[in-house]
């Protein structure tokens, strides 16, 4: 980043002399920097899984969670700056709850993302603000139109997916989700491969202890977003643990 | 027409203390505290009758939980217009909510409530709404609804299990609040009422005795109210959760009219 | 001018029917059958006795498949047709798809209930959409909604609800339908005065709307003794 | 003037993705005098360092209470506390009027953490500079909150926060096992001795300079007078102590800030806490403090 330090990247109401605007730009760094959050889109649902860092043992185990709910049907998981991600959530909770009693139907997703992003997109026009520091995915499913997904950025840009990474080892992630045919895949088996794909990008190295968070929203829950139940979610993570454990094996043999 | 503004505002509670209703951010509230900068234009003549109404809704503590019943008509005056109206309503795993009076009013406080719900869902922390926290919320609502002259045109049921206990208490469209063992509203409090306490205060009243004396209400008020319906919803409430039954039908009898000799 | 809207219900002198809401001067009905929904409505708009105009069409459009019947006040329900169908346009800009009927009728009652002291408006809310196929939503005066799978509205349906529910049937073919739609209208215009002139139609099925129209000196013949 | 040119404003994210104004804030909670928060089963409790500014001066207020089930214990800008302790009380206050019921502590800091997290965006505001540690029971038990300038907030089993509070973690970590099972006065020992190993050896706890709050089940939050404050003081008189209070001030990172290293502040002396009877620091050891 040549312009640094030019002056121009001090605002969001800013373009550099090439067109850019640094402070959406490093409000993105502030995504990369937290733990990895992937979205999974499959044939009956989707499923989230986050690498919620733990960053002191005194901490309630399973608490200060990183996956919310928004309406009884969507779900965010969140990466990057918790309490700015609180204020989306809230935001999206309120558009929810708004189109609820103004339409008496459950907000399309569609429609959801839309005016999160709008709103999202606002912080980046003005000196007065900051953009946001988090990015968020979203996830439905329904009868009518099936599973659905988005992720939104801190520019207030967002696409809908079959399957999103973002935060600290996105790039890792990616490249484990596009071995999968999500198309294919049911939520069951979609939990075991998102579990195993956070055990895996984890750095045991630079963060030691996190906390493997896993929602999902599906046929079986009937449309519902709902945390992962206890005894799948540790099933999961033993399997995930396991491969790891093989691959560990593996390189081993190689040597 | 100042005397409006004082209508829509109403006088302080004490010196410089909040008025009726400014504490909270109750439906229909404007969100601002205190006085409000409402013109004299804004001014409406209110609800001044219910239109499509439905009549009894009957609740009856037993000694594990809470009987609920109330009829499925909205009657439109003497038309009995809408014979699907039910207005028996899941709140949450603890509370069972009966209302009526005014239709329009009972959708639109429903969906408010059920948005309540949803917002605590969405917190996920696991805590439930308790009924006598959902029987003081709608108390404001109503009362504060009524000192802006425009009352939610309804008598409402609070069933529920408190800590494990029943509960049971009414609101009426003036915010009067009050607990019992046995409440009926409408007709039904002159002609359900006496029923229900002559049982309550003999004890030990369990829950399938409660239902069948519920459901024995629901038939007199059918024989002796005129905006009364055959068809009935009934829930229970009790440490196990809620259960609202598929809509029953009265089993009229009718025999009595041999009684009467015709000439 | 406020003022006086509340003596008119502050004064005990009053007769009642003078400050009862009423629905002036309308037969409307809408009946679901196998494919979608049938609408109908007679033509008369009365002022006190004369009849102001004796061809209305009071099948209003919101979208290609959502269509409203109104009774009450012309003023009021002409001016929530517009403010619905402006929300359901905008509502579709955003969405990109069609809007449902359920979301029709909610912006109906909406509008119903916040201004239920000043509107005088029963209306039915008929369409057709892919989620749920042919709906009737009746949003009377007080601002609630109800699904019905057929339902009658303004001053002459009182007179034909009998019939109605003597007649009504699940799962009717088109034909069926209309035939039932056209019979009960002309029923209810020849007992009600305030209703009368033409049977206007309407057939709301995937492919879009049918409109159509059965003039007074066509309309099937009942007792008239 | 300013250490780097991106740490002006609470508007201005650094090319790392960091705010360093929210950071500085963070640093505020620091200056305070420590305070420790940890839970049994049943109970929740606050112990927390008071200090005098001057010889004339009464001991500052730590522990405020909001309301019968809820208390805060606080280190940073007082005046901020404040603000948010009335914040929180009128919370509580309202949703007791309109539920009948006491504010549930978990929904409470959310709506604190939302209040908090407005100023760390706009150029008009600046973050609140002060740390709590929130104590309450509700129906589903004791709790301990702690809430950060960040708008962060964590839901812990014990916690410590303020001056040389890195002390008092160790020990809090060492014995966490401890504590869900113990009795409460087990339970206020533990804190008393992860409070007393952030004080410099030549200081002491007495009945003076510690506040102790507990709440629990059918007990109202209570703040400890002198004879129950000596009671529990004397648990733990006498016992040896663990090697006086280490240096490090390093404070817990929130997960979602980078690492960075410890800013270093030759030019500001560690704040220390009130001293012993007749021995007091100079005023003007503390102008930067409250």
């Amino acid at each position: 980043m040549s312009s640094i330090g030019t002056g121009y990247d001090l605002s969001a109401s800013q373009f550099s002399p090439d067109g850019r605007v640094f402070q959406v730009e490093y409000a993105a760094k502030a995504v990369e920097n937290s733990g990895t959050v992937i979205g999974l889109r499959g044939k009956d649902g989707v499923v989230f899984a986050v690498e919620k860092l733990v960053t002191s043992k005194l901490y309630e185990p399973g608490a200060n969670k990183r996956i919310f709910h928004v309406d009884e049907h969507v779900g965010m998981a969140v990466a990057g700056l918790i309490s700015d991600a609180r204020q989306i959530v809230e935001t999206a909770r309120s558009e929810a709850s708004n189109y609820r009693s103004q339409y008496g139907i459950p907000v399309p997703l569609k429609y959801l993302n839309e005016r999160v992003s709008m709103y999202m997109h606002a912080y980046t026009l003005y000196s007065a603000v900051r953009p946001y520091g988090c990015s968020v995915v979203m996830g439905t499913w329904t009868e009518h139109d099936g599973p659905q997904m988005y992720m939104l950025d801190p520019s207030g840009v967002a696409f809908s997916y079959f399957g999103c990474a973002v935060g600290k080892a996105k790039q890792a992630a990616k490249t484990e989700i596009e071995k999968l045919k999500l198309a294919d895949l049911t939520v069951k088996d979609l939990v075991k491969e998102a579990a195993r794909i956070i055990y895996l990008v984890h750095d045991e190295l630079k963060d030691k202890q996190f906390e493997l968070e896993l929602s999902w929203v599906s046929a079986a829950t009937r449309g519902r977003h709902e945390m992962v139940p206890r005894s799948v979610a540790q099933d999961a993570e033993s399997t995930a643990r396991q491969a790891l454990a093989d691959i560990d094996d593996s390189d081993a043999d190689d040597m | 027409m100042a005397f409006m503004g004082d209508i829509m505002n109403p006088a302080p509670l004490w010196q410089n203390g909040p008025s009726p209703g400014a504490f909270y951010n109750f439906p229909g509230n404007s969100s601002t505290f205190g006085p409000g900068n409402h013109s004299a234009q804004e001014f409406r003549a209110h609800s001044a009758n219910p239109i499509t109404t439905t009549t009894t809704v009957i609740g009856l503590k037993f000694d594990k939980g809470i009987v609920i019943a109330a009829d499925t008509l909205g009657s439109y005056g003497s038309l009995a217009r809408f014979r699907d109206c039910p207005r028996v309503m899941k709140v949450n795993d603890l509370i069972l909510l009966g209302s009526g009076g005014d239709y329009a009013d009972f959708q639109y406080l429903k969906d408010i409530i059920e948005q309540k719900i949803i917002d605590e869902k969405c917190v996920g922390d696991g805590l439930l709404l308790k009924p006598r926290s959902l029987y003081c919320w709608l108390t404001r609502v109503l009362y504060n609804k009524r000192s802006k002259m425009d009352p939610l045109w309804n008598n409402y049921i609070v069933a529920g299990i408190q800590d494990g206990e029943p509960f049971l208490g009414a609101v009426d469209k003036l915010g009067t609040a009050y607990e019992d063992a046995a409440i009926a509203t409408g007709l039904g409090a002159y002609m359900a009422t006496p029923l229900l306490r002559e049982a309550v205060d003999k004890g030990n009243l369990d829950e399938e005795t409660a239902k069948a004396l519920v459901r024995k209400c629901m038939e007199v008020l059918f024989y002796r109210d005129a905006r009364a319906f055959q068809r009935y919803q009934l829930g229970v409430v009790t440490a196990e959760g809620v259960v609202i039954d598929d809509v029953a039908e009265i089993k009229h009898d009718w025999t009595l009219a041999h009684m009467i000799h015709m000439k | 001018m406020a003022a006086s809207v509340i003596n008119t219900y502050a004064d005990p002198s009053m007769p009642e029917w003078l400050s009862a809401p009423h629905s002036t001067g309308t037969s409307i009905m809408a009946c679901e059958f196998n494919g979608g929904v049938v609408i109908g409505a007679d033509s008369r708009t009365t002022t006190g006795a004369y009849i102001a105009n004796r061809v209305t069409d009071k099948l209003t459009r919101i979208t290609d498949h959502i269509y409203c019947c109104r009774s009450g006040s012309a003023a009021d329900t002409q001016a929530m047709a517009d403010i619905v169908t402006y929300h359901l346009n905008f509502h579709k800009m955003e969405l990109g798809e069609e809007p449902l009927v359920q979301t029709a009728a909610a912006i109906f009652r909406e509008l119903c209930y916040n201004y239920r002291d000043s509107l005088v408006a029963g209306i039915l809310v008929a369409g057709w959409d892919k989620k749920k196929g042919g709906q009737i939503y009746s949003v009377p005066i007080g601002g609630m909604v109800q699904r019905q799978a057929v339902s009658i509205g303004g001053s002459g349906s009182s007179y034909v609800y009998g019939y109605v529910d003597a007649n009504f049937k699940p799962n009717m073919s088109k034909e069926e339908a209309v035939k039932f739609v056209t019979n009960t209208l002309t029923l209810a215009m020849l007992r009600d005065g305030s209703s009368g002139g033409v049977v206007r139609l309407g057939v709301i099925t995937e492919s879009g709307v049918q409109r159509s129209v059965v003039l007074g000196d066509q309309l099937p013949k009942f007792y008239e003794g | 003037m300013f250490r780097n040119q991106y740490d002006s404003d609470v508007t201005v994210w650094s090319p790392q993705g960091r705010l360093h104004q929210v950071e500085y804030a963070m640093e505020a909670v620091k200056l305070g005098s420590a305070t420790v928060g940890l839970k049994n089963k049943e109970f929740a409790v606050l112990i927390a360092l008071k200090r005098a500014v001057s010889e004339l001066s009464a001991y500052q207020k730590k522990i405020i209470p909001i309301d019968e089930h809820l208390g805060i214990s606080i280190s940073g800008l007082t005046a901020d506390a404040r603000m948010l302790s009335r914040f929180m009380r009128t919370e509580c206050l309202n949703h007791k009027y309109a539920h009948d019921a006491p504010m549930p502590v978990g929904r409470l800091i959310g709506l604190v953490g939302n209040k908090m997290q407005i100023c760390t965006q706009r150029y008009d505001k600046r973050p609140l500079g002060v740390g709590l540690l929130v104590a309450g029971y509700d129906d589903q038990g004791p709790h301990i909150y702690q809430t950060c300038p960040s708008a962060n907030f964590f839901d812990c089993r014990a916690m410590a926060i303020g001056a040389r509070s890195q002390s008092a973690r160790t020990y809090l970590e060492k014995h966490l096992t401890e504590f869900a099972d113990c009795e409460l006065q087990d339970l206020v020992a533990h804190g008393l001795r992860a409070l007393r190993d952030t004080l410099p050896n030549e200081v002491d706890l007495n009945n003076k300079n510690v506040s102790i709050a507990i709440v629990g089940p059918k007990t109202p939050l209570k703040i400890c007078e002198e004879a129950e404050l000596s009671r529990f003081l004397a648990l733990v008189e006498g016992e040896e102590r663990r090697g006086g209070a280490s240096l490090a001030v390093g404070d817990i990172l929130p997960d979602d800030q980078p690492p960075r290293d410890r800013p270093d502040r030759p030019d500001r002396p560690e704040p220390i806490p009130a001293l012993k009877e007749g021995f007091r620091l100079k005023i003007s050891d503390y102008k930067i403090s409250m």
